[in-house]
């Protein structure tokens, strides 16, 4: 661990940055130690990509008010290739690739390894085998980005910034899309980094991960810099979750999974010999003759690896995915072949999909019309009318219940801020007042508060009589929240396991494909 | 008329320039018709007002191993090295309804000269207004055939113009000859001449047409002279009706025939009779076969295109 | 939410949402004084008015179906060739066949229906991008028009077809100097405006939603009062309000409707927004696009209903490169060309600028090639003008 | 990795890659085969192959240049003016002041790299949307291109100019039956072909990347060894190669070369791909934006002076309505309307492909309506087999 006393390579000093309606940043003060890794922690729309926007140039010089000391000079970026120069690199928030170029082509992209006027493929073929490999992520350089799922598409960030050899890397929540075990991995390339010299930002929302890894940590609140450990001269080693959140969202909470026993009631949807193809190559199946029971007053978690299949099954049953799929949905007793998107919507089936941004959002339509996209036939006067005042209300009250931030709700949803764009999307899907809510890493970039929030109404909607699925990569979560587990594999159901029965180690033998003893 | 034993086997290779117009669709009618009557394989090719087009349409019909080709060009004055590339393939070339300048290899021209056509349409405005406001119209400023229409009108008008006794209100282009571009031009030149016009240029029937539709609405029909070509049903039927004042006629039906005469007798080894006229085409005298164009006013309409089986009765008088 | 500050808030929002349009309205207004100044004044005279919204209708009416197409992300090329071919459906059955000026219009309409749907199918139901349907359509159709017509103009059409590219609102009262009709009509629309802004005002404060101060609501109404009453004023001095103009108006204000008022409209958007975005949210996408395509050739066709009209006459050129025109009256009133964004009010002022460029220069008699130059020009420097202001990424 | 599945993947992966060419040159053979039956034989002759590619050239030029732009999310409707323009400015220079052609083809190029650099600008540092610029450009360059011929043909232009758009590349021996230099360049070309792939494949085993089997890269460089001497037979039993095809062929290669092995054609897919992607990954933007264009310019110019070497002369007319047909070729050839997808090589097919039709149909002598109802046809079902094989989203 580094000494006390190591000297700044980073200072930002009273950072100030105002969108139209919104103070994001309100003098901001903000020190980075050399070769540490700090934690930068604070709820929803705190500031925290604001700031490392401002650090890295995004937000040019003069959109910003205050000053950058790089290593005691001051600086100045007016954009991001100029901070890179200053070796400065940043993995945001919103994947930033592009989906038609190959995974090479991404790692690379601003960065190409040259020889003369030509882009060396040879030397960025290893160079990409080799980080790929560094990050633990399968995929053929020649992979298009377009075909991975978000959390390979992570990996590749991860990848892409580390071709960059900065000196100062800051990693906007990078595990939000990782499962327990890349989580791990790419914690142990943070060390690796820290050990060779790089000074680390790190922005998250699992506590967890910050406390077990974080040299220091800064907590912003409201756009203000609550405390750091740099100026108190704390140690991390003394800090608990527990406090953690108290500075983050200014009081204290006791608890973090609000479960409560439910009371299983009817059958409501199942699946019977439900396969889903590949989308290009007929031949091959995704999910083979899966059956599934879901009833209404329970929480079914769906437990898996990246990869294993869990959100195709989502889309499926839901009519967005773009294979062929085959097999019978049965609903209130009711069955049929798969069902279109408009069908299930109107039984009451909804799915919050894991990539808000590409799937989740209009971006540049406001945060009302956002929210009432799925219902808007419902909000009609005469079937015809769009009614205006009852949008507006339906807006407000479930943007209030779930503590959306927006300056109004003409805000357009790209200027929300990560967590907040997540929650406008479940906001859209409780709107909908449906009879099975699927949820697809539903708390994914969500702040401890609103995380507790969301499973509050989790709760709500069950005891209304709905069925909750839940898809989540996040271990304690899944155990934390579910009534019955199921595990996937390779599209494969591996056990079904009730709440008092699960525990993490059993999730994860049936995970990384394990079988039971004696089927074997 | 051709030989039915004589001219078997011959392929005559036509190339026009749009069907967009009637009297193009007229010219092929009548090819066609005549064509089949005489036995022979002809070849036709029309392009889309696109002298590119018109360009690749000519290199396919000499891939089809034509025996003479009648070119009736887009643009006179781009088509010498399809004239070249002809000639060099021993196929000689007839330069139909529009002379095809700077090159000394065309067999023979056949036309209505659009210079004249423009000095009928100058002459009329000049003999019956005489001194007063008008507004002169061109055909499409891309259009190589307009310039050659509008420098024949301004033979007339440009020396009055010069004397101060035409006054010219609005001089302007009709882009792509639409008509509702015409009705725009003169509905804005008869706001800025507040009314007071005698005269109006137009380069054809189509913006003819589109003028009278602006005179109408200020009540100036019938006391405004316009021009026309074409002959259209539609000019027609405005002339008997006193809107529109006079229209020119190229009776294509007899350049039609001609062509196809003079292509086969080509076609034999034998020279058409030209009975010596020849015209210049910058490169040297080619033999000529010229048909004048015929003013049509209201008075002569009957005589002119009824009569001589140009348009029907019915299709002018209705039923 | 908080009270003080957001009054404030919501004037300062709703002109910023606004900027746009108000923007064109300078633009335009910028446009107008440059011409009258040009012209020695006959550019602002209430007969070249009057000829200007006539040179404007066809354009517009066509416009404002190219926004839905051009907001959910698609394009359209075949415009003119629709507009051409409808024209011609029409003129050919009456002139031909002596229909009513009725039936004509409807088969026009309906031929431009089906166009629609020829096309809306390929591109919402067999995926092949909009750009290559409609401009396989501008072949396809162009070459069907030049079949029909045979190159022949198509003429003449009777008064009551004519009537509706060139005539005007009858006076009720012949004797009356001024053209009281059209006097009448702008009263009551000035009347049935502010009522709907009122209700429309307490219905809002009734359901407790914020709403601007009395007094600036007031200045608001009165201000667009007066702006109705100034250009209709032009109108009623000359010879009224022609019929193309009321069918302009009725479409504007049904598209208008659409776009803003109903789930159909806010679909279009969101399509064109983010289409993956829409389908995860139960956008029937096919059929929203089917729509747009049917409803475009609709008003295709009824802009060339129009122009045959106006022209009195149908002809195989008809319409020849009026998809460019009707595009950029689109994109120019604000509509961005990879979708998402545009309102059928800036259609609108984008065909008025368009055509008050070509009408001022004509009016100036510059010679063909100098107006193309300044054409390109002004249009360039028109936008330029309009986003600079607003500073958007 | 895992050797035996990852061959089969390598070479599944490179055929679903490639695919969308494939596909392109199925449906091209497709129409050949259908013209050479309606046409008796007559299509495919070394005659008409040879016409076939001289009418392709120029549109084949302009198709490369406009895939950048298209990739990169823009669009460019000046193209026919440019083409005009750039045309008319060599032929004016050589016709009226007696230039020699070498230095009236530069000034052209210069005129285009100038209207790229000002089309870019406003682009590209002013952000105003590429449809605007490049319409305002449609309509101002057409305006100085009628004001410099006044309406004039501008000819005749000398054999040396006239060769590159109708000259073939000269016999060594003339006496010989063949087109001996034909031959050799033929040879040589693949020669090279061969030399390349195998100095690649061997590159990359050496460095341990994956390469097809042996046997198969022997008969994948064998067919296509067959394909290229097939087509130069036809063009060695005629008249040669013309100089308008070398051109392609260098134009091709290096733009394939940028578009595929330069950080700069890697920029421009990113771009039109994820433009938020490009700018948090450090490109600037401006720059290449500003970069396509000029590109498009000369290259635009290039097309326009083979265009005038063609005719041999230049009319205010030229290039009217041809940048549809440019775009039309680049989408045909799978470029994305909206950005971030398309080939150079597919440009090039698309290209062919529309010519292949208008050159089969006018051998056919249909006549110009029925010509374009079906050219509107056979697009829309070549585009739909192209893409109803490959099934994407
Ligand atoms: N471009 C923008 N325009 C307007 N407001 C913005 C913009 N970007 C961010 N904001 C606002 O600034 C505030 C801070 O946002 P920021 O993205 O920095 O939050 P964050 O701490 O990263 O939150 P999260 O944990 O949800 O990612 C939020 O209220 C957000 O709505
Ligand atoms: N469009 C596509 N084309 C080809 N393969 C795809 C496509 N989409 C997904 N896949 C593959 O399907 C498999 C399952 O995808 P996905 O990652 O969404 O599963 P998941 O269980 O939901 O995992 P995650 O934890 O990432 O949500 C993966 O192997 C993925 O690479
Ligand atoms: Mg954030
Ligand atoms: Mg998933």
């Amino acid at each position: 661990m580094q000494e006390q006393q190591t000297k700044i390579v980073l200072e930002l000093q009273d950072i100030t940055k105002r969108f139209p309606g919104v103070l994001a940043l309100d003098n901001v003060s903000f020190k980075l130690r050399a070769g540490e890794i700090h934690a930068l922690v604070g709820e929803n729309g705190a500031g925290k990509s604001t700031l490392m926007k401002v650090l890295s140039g995004i937000y040019p010089k003069g959109s910003y008010s205050g000053t950058i000391l790089l290593h005691g000079t001051p600086v100045e970026f007016s954009d991001i290739k100029e901070s890179e120069q200053h070796g400065i690199a940043v993995i945001y928030q919103e994947l930033a690739l592009v989906p038609y170029l190959t995974v090479r082509q991404n790692l690379f992209l601003g960065n190409e390894r040259r020889k003369g006027l030509r882009i060396n493929d040879i030397e960025e073929y290893k160079l990409a085998q080799k980080v790929l490999e560094r990050v633990g992520i399968n995929v053929s350089p020649d992979a298009h980005v377009i075909d991975l799922g978000i959390g390979q598409q992570q990996l590749i960030e991860i990848a892409k910034a580390l071709l960059k050899q900065a000196k100062i890397l800051i990693l906007d929540e990078p595990t939000a899309a990782l499962n327990e075990q890349e989580s791990e991995n790419l914690l142990e390339i943070i060390r690796e980094l820290s050990k060779e010299g790089v000074s680390l930002v790190f922005i998250s929302h699992k506590l967890e991960e910050v406390l077990s890894i974080a040299d220091s940590i800064t907590i912003l609140r409201d756009g203000r810099s609550i405390v750091s450990t740099v100026d108190d001269d704390k140690t991390v080693n003394l800090w608990s979750e527990k406090n953690i959140i108290k500075y983050m969202v200014g009081r204290p909470m006791e608890q973090r999974f609000p479960r409560e026993p439910h009371n299983r009631g009817d059958h409501i949807l199942s699946l019977r010999n439900w396969t889903l193809y590949h989308s290009e190559r007929k031949d091959r199946t995704i999910i083979n003759n899966l059956s599934l029971d879901v009833f209404t007053g329970e929480v079914l978690g769906i437990a898996g690896l990246m990869g294993s299949g869990r959100t195709e099954l989502a889309t499926s049953i839901f009519g967005t995915y773009n294979g062929i799929v085959t097999g019978e949905i049965e609903i209130d007793g009711h069955s049929s072949g798969p069902l279109t998107t408009e069908a299930c919507i109107a039984k009451g089936i909804v799915y919050l999909t894991e990539d808000r941004k590409n799937l989740g959002l209009v971006l540049n339509m406001s945060v009302q019309e956002n929210s009432t996209l799925a219902v808007l036939g419902r909000l009609t006067r005469h079937g015809l009318v769009v009614d205006s005042f009852e949008e507006k209300k339906a807006a407000r009250k479930y943007c209030e219940e779930l503590t959306i931030k927006t300056p109004s709700l003409e805000q357009r949803a790209m200027n929300l801020s990560g967590g907040n764009q997540q929650k406008l999307v479940l906001a859209k899907w409780i709107m909908v007042e449906p009879r099975v809510l699927i949820l697809d890493e539903p708390t994914r970039g969500i702040d401890v508060g609103a995380k507790f929030e969301i499973y509050k109404i989790i709760n709500r909607l069950i005891e209304r009589g709905m069925a909750v699925i839940m898809i989540s990569s996040e271990l304690p979560e899944i155990l934390g929240m579910s009534d019955r587990i199921i595990v996937f594999h390779e599209g494969q159901i591996r056990a079904d396991l009730r709440h008092e029965e699960a525990d993490p180690e059993k999730v994860m033998f049936y995970a990384t494909g394990g079988i039971e003893n004696g089927k074997a | 008329a051709g030989n039915q034993e004589t001219s078997d086997g011959i392929v005559i290779g036509v190339s026009l320039p749009t069907q967009r117009e009637a009297r193009w669709v007229r010219d092929k009618e009548t090819m066609e018709a005549y064509a089949e009557e005489l036995g022979i394989d002809l070849r036709m090719a029309v392009a889309d007002a696109d002298m590119a087009q018109q360009a690749s349409q000519v290199e396919n019909l000499l891939a089809q191993q034509v025996d003479v080709l009648i070119l009736a060009p887009h643009d006179a004055s781009a088509s010498a090295s399809l004239v070249k590339r002809s000639v060099a393939e021993g196929v000689p070339v007839i330069s139909y309804a529009r002379l095809i300048r700077d090159t000394s290899d065309i067999s023979l021209f056949m036309a209505i000269d659009p210079e004249e056509v423009g000095r009928l349409q100058g002459k009329f405005l000049v003999d019956t207004v005489g001194p007063g406001n008008y507004i002169l119209m061109a055909g499409a400023p891309t259009d190589y055939n307009a310039t050659l229409f509008f420098n024949g009108a301004m033979e007339y008008i440009k020396p009055m113009v010069d004397s101060g006794e035409i006054n010219v209100v609005a001089e302007q282009a009709v882009e792509n000859w639409l008509p509702a571009n015409a009705l725009a031009i003169v509905e804005n030149a008869l706001t800025a001449a507040n009314n007071k016009v005698d005269a109006i240029l137009a380069p054809n029937d189509g913006t003819a047409g589109g003028a009278i539709v602006a005179l109408e609405a200020q009540g100036l029909v019938g006391q405004v002279v316009i021009t026309g070509q074409d002959a259209e049903v539609a000019a027609m039927k405005r002339i008997v009706a006193g809107t529109q004042t006079m229209s020119v006629l190229k009776d294509t039906r007899i350049l039609g025939k001609a062509a196809i005469d003079a292509a086969v007798k080509i076609a034999q080894g034998e020279t058409p009779d030209t009975h010596g006229s020849t015209i210049d085409n910058g490169a040297g005298e080619i033999p000529a076969l010229l048909i004048p164009p015929i003013v049509i006013t209201k008075d002569n309409l009957d005589e002119v295109v009824i009569n001589s089986g140009y348009l029907e009765r019915s299709q002018v008088y209705g039923e | 939410m908080e009270k003080p500050d957001s009054v404030l808030l919501l004037v300062r929002e709703q002109i910023e949402r606004n900027l746009k349009q108000y923007m064109m309205v300078l633009i335009l207004g910028g446009i107008w004084l440059i011409f009258t100044i040009l012209t020695g004044g006959l550019f602002f005279t209430a007969r070249n008015y009057t000829n200007l919204l006539q040179q404007t209708a066809y354009t517009a009416i066509a416009a404002m179906g190219v926004v839905l197409v051009i907001v959910a992300g698609h394009i359209d090329l075949s415009i003119g060739s629709v507009v051409g071919l409808a024209g011609a459906v029409a003129a050919y059955l009456q002139v031909y066949h002596g229909m009513p000026t009725f039936i004509a219009i409807l088969a026009a309409l309906l031929v431009g229906a089906l166009i629609g749907a020829w096309q809306g199918y390929w591109i919402s139901y067999r995926n092949i991008p909009a750009f290559i349907v409609t401009l396989a359509g501008m072949t396809l159709f162009r070459g069907i028009l030049i079949y029909i017509t045979q190159g022949q103009t198509i003429s003449p059409i009777w008064d009551s077809f004519s009537a509706i590219g060139q005539g005007y609102l009858p006076k009720i009262n012949n004797a009356c100097r001024i053209h009281d009709s059209t006097l009448y009509l702008t009263v009551v629309v000035v009347f049935l405006y502010n009522i709907l802004q009122v209700s429309f005002y307490l219905r809002k404060q009734r359901n407790l939603l914020i709403t601007l101060p009395g007094a600036l609501q007031f200045i608001k109404q009165l201000l667009v009062s007066i702006a109705i009453i100034f250009f209709s004023g032009f109108l009623i001095l000359y010879r009224g309000i022609p019929y193309s103009i009321i069918l302009v108006f009725f479409v504007a204000l049904l598209y208008s409707f659409i776009a803003t008022k109903t789930p159909f409209g806010r679909y279009v958007y969101a399509i064109g927004g983010n289409r993956e975005a829409a389908r995860y949210s139960g956008i029937n996408i096919r059929k929203v696009n089917f729509s747009i395509f049917v409803s475009m050739g609709i008003l295709a066709s009824l802009s060339g209903v129009v122009f045959t009209a106006r022209l009195s006459s149908a002809a195989a050129s008809t319409g020849q490169g009026f998809e460019l025109d009707v595009i950029a009256s689109a994109i120019i009133g604000g509509a961005n060309p990879l979708g998402g964004e545009g309102t059928i009010i800036g259609a609108l002022l984008g065909a008025l600028i368009m055509s008050s460029i070509n009408n001022g220069m004509s009016l100036m008699n510059m010679s063909a090639d100098i107006q193309m130059i300044c054409k390109g020009l002004v249009l360039l420097i028109a936008v330029w003008f309009d986003l600079s202001t607003k500073n958007r990424k």
